[in-house]
């Protein structure tokens, strides 16, 4: 059952390193070692490494490379933002504003502070995944003390009016964070500008390495520790430095911020194409998330009367890498919360497909995906007792 | 994740289909929960001369359909009722933890069908204790 | 002012990752990156080595696989370990024993838990740097939920006797954690035999990768999440796997663990005529830590007289890295609370030196080490009025 | 971490030494602290003709001594009493925020020395507003 052939349209999930990151961090393993944070010339020389590596992140998003604070990944991002403001700021206030489409890296996170005395507002979205900014408004309060609201969400790809939140935000004197994991590398982003408090991002899903990512907290915001220990990260975040991946992390976002617009036009049309191929050839299919403003490589449609796992495990066998909202893939019991928020029924739901393409993607697969797909889809319907019904009804 | 057997009756699942004048169809579980199984049989003689399924669900849910039904044809009523969720399950070499409602499922259909078939005949149904196989999930958000 | 060669002697601050781990590492990169999380085959290959080297990091302890979580290094460990176990058990009680010589990532930890309603212990040591156990034992009321120990000092090398630790906390009830950051690959470690219900540990100081490590959990201890989010590492550890990191990690504890007493015997004999070298050439200098107790590549000294920081600089000019318990290295007010705990006066404390020995270490170190460093303290105590007033008193 | 002037004078210190005949001594800082600091004058008609230090601290306060001395040899009095220490720390190209006190330890030393002068000579001490030289840093373990 080996797959002969590897179309990988899961860039959201993850991607893979690009060979001339992992260049950039070899030395790092086995020559260049030296502990970042030590007296003598050879440990500085890592934390000259690491410096660099700090301005390029900062450079990307429009920060000071005194605001950037390396951490492990995106999770570990949102931990630290949210609990950091949360615990900092209580004596000020126990709200907290968030959405219902938030990764789980935040909503578990709010769902964590609530069973600890906070309290939390989950703002829903339309049909096509934004959220209301006049329902942002009304859910402030005297005691908010941190709006948090992801940038381009990780299943859907809506892109959230980021600026109009953070003016907002910056309006009514409260820190404003966003997870924007899977926006960076796909996006513009000025924290200056959007008026961003804090902004969390992680190296694989922009071709760097995996395990390394970066909070960004403007300087003068109060936060507590997520990590303590070493005094490493200017007293932020214990730990020894992951060097290889500090390196990797800055060389990847300064490679996908460069040529940001060229790559996703290209991205957007072999994205246009496999979408309007997908409408065109597949019968009761909804397009999921806002059809103008979301990433440049996000395809989620929902085909009625199937279930995603199937559909996965049948791409799969024909070396498609794609990922569903179904809960069936991952044993949890509610299809996608993402999903079911923008107002879809559970057995609509429960038949999403996520395409994310990105730097692997070729017009060939993209010919390929639109050859098998349509297949795929009408073999499952066929087993379908759903699909029967409405045959049947469709008789009638 | 799944054994090379539950794949083979995913990829290739015997018995898909619909027996238009079946005598017996039972149909489990809920759109809701993304996993719904109909079964329908053509009962001769005691005897199950044909059974088909379709199946809107997972991987498991399809293989599940798929042996279940493998296991049953030819086989008497009494036979099939005796059928358990476990010796689906063993006949695909085991299903993940999470997927074992599937074979839950797949032993209910059958259940059902066969129950059908005795109310159309004028029998007493036998007593089913397989419950609640159509919320077999539970819900937060409801 | 760059070293022509390189003598490093700083293997307890952090080691080179083995050639032979990047080279398993690599795959993992750009080839096999798919997410470890997810349904497809491509995706359930990068499970199946993430599982692999689940089993080599078990092994190496004695563990089971299914008691091992990834986690991204000592620090995040020691704080998933002892907050996780404080937060599930506060209604047992608010009381964590630990020592005064545990690494800043227990010890802030213990400080952080002490602002928010629990009360540490903190047991000194002897001379040597040994807890008492009738201490530990005395120490332990109704309300002690946790102790936790360090199975090896960073500093001065001092290895506690842990199983008896172990029985202590096995009779009394009470869960017993231990920070082995520096222990492993050095020490064998049986976290069964010796009563250990959970264990800290980090791939970069056994020839692993930076920015990976593990926490093993005995099954069925009750822990809170550190990183909430999604359901990775069996729900208690948030974020995509870092699967390079991780098969690193599994390779370089498989390698590290292989040959502990042959690979430990070299760098033993090493260490001792090192050591004896310098007892014998450089007078006034106290070894600290204790004479057999102590890990196999660990040398600290103190030269009386004189500042670790300006030795740490000459031996660097000369491309010797090591590493030194003054506070003026580090921008810190006080000496090393280890050196200070251990009974060392402040300006003792000061001129201490730490040189750790290890795989990149050859004999013709020792030579040159011990050939340089006599001259430079001599050099120092030269420039040192405590020298002179030293002298000068003897004269008299 | 350290400019280039710094790690020169580090390494190659100007200065080093004892006056076993000097007429104006002083010595701050702490053993406690990590850092001492001694300086020895020769003073020939309110000139400094000689000068030495010995140091016992960190690069930066090796570093410092050393330029301070050559800064004030040849020096009136009084010029070397304004010597401050950001003019020390320049003249190093800077010192990391940390080690700041460094050069002030050494302003102090200097102070110190030429105070002693003047009293060994019967004239008033000036008036030295460098105060707890000898415990700049708080400690918490006191
Ligand atoms: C004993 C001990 N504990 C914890 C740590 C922290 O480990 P890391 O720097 O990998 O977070 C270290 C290493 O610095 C250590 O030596
Ligand atoms: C929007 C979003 N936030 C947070 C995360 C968590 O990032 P990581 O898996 O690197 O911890 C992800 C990725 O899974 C994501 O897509």
């Amino acid at each position: 059952m080996e797959q002969k052939r590897l179309i990988y349209m899961d860039h959201a999930a993850t991607t893979y390193t690009k060979p001339e990151v992992v260049e950039t961090m070899m030395p790092f393993f086995t020559e260049q070692f030296g502990n970042a944070s030590s007296v003598y010339t050879f440990g500085r020389k890592s934390k000259a490494a690491v410096e660099t590596a700090r301005e390029q992140v900062a450079k990307a998003i429009g920060a000071k490379s005194d605001e950037i604070y390396f951490v492990n990944g995106g999770s570990e991002a949102d931990n630290w933002a949210i609990k950091g403001i949360a615990w900092a700021h209580r004596d000020k206030g126990n709200h907290i504003i968030t959405t219902k489409i938030e990764h789980h890296a935040v909503l578990h996170v709010c769902e964590y502070l609530e069973n600890n005395g906070f309290e939390v507002t989950y703002l829903s979205v339309d049909e096509n995944g934004l959220i209301d900014l006049d329902e942002l408004k009304r859910a402030i309060t005297d005691k908010t003390i941190l709006i948090t609201i992801m940038f381009a969400n990780n299943e859907i790809g809506t892109i959230q009016p980021i600026a109009e939140i953070g003016k907002i935000a910056r309006e009514r004197g409260i820190i404003f964070h966003t997870d924007a994991v899977q926006a960076v590398g796909n996006v513009a982003i000025d924290v200056e500008k959007m008026n961003i408090d804090l902004l969390s991002l992680a190296g694989h899903k922009f071709y760097g390495p995996k395990g390394i990512g970066a909070l960004y907290i403007r300087k003068g915001i109060k936060i507590e520790n997520l990590i303590h220990g070493g005094g490493q990260e200017r007293r932020r975040r214990a730990g020894t430095e992951n060097l290889p991946g500090i390196v990797g992390l800055g060389k990847a976002i300064e490679m996908a911020t460069e040529n940001l617009e060229e790559h996703n036009e290209k991205i957007r049309k072999m994205r246009d194409r496999l979408l309007n191929g997908i409408m065109e050839k597949i019968p009761y299919t909804k397009l999921n998330g806002h059809p103008e403003k979301r990433l440049p490589g996000n395809i989620n449609v929902s085909f009625k009367f199937i279930e995603g796992e199937s559909l996965l495990l049948m791409l799969d066998q024909l070396g498609i890498c794609a990922s569903t909202g179904s809960a069936c893939s991952s044993g949890s019991l509610d299809p996608s919360h993402v999903l079911l928020a923008i107002g879809l029924p559970h057995e609509i739901a429960h038949g999403s497909l996520r395409l994310s393409l990105g730097d692997l993607t070729t017009e060939e697969d993209i010919d390929y995906v639109l050859e098998v797909l349509p297949k795929i889809v009408q073999r499952l319907r066929e087993m379908s007792p759903l699909y029967e019904d409405f045959i049947k009804k469709g008789e009638n | 994740m799944y054994s090379d057997k539950v794949m083979d009756h995913f990829m290739n699942p015997r018995n898909v289909g619909e027996i238009v004048d079946a005598n017996g169809v039972g149909e489990v579980g809920n759109a809701k929960c993304g996993d719904i199984m109909k079964i329908y049989l053509e009962v001769e003689d005691n005897i199950i001369k044909d059974v088909k399924f379709k199946t809107f669900g997972c991987g498991a849910a399809i293989a599940s359909s798929s042996m279940a039904t493998e296991l049953i044809k030819g086989k008497t009523l009494e036979e099939a009722w005796n059928l358990t969720n476990k010796a689906v399950a063993e006949a695909l070499d085991g299903l993940p933890p999470v997927k074992m409602h599937c074979s839950v499922l797949a032993e209910g259909a059958i259940h059902k069908a066969i129950n059908d078939y005795r109310i159309r005949m004028g029998l007493e149904p036998w007593e089913d204790n397989i419950t609640d196989l159509d919320d077999h999930h539970h819900h937060n958000n409801e």
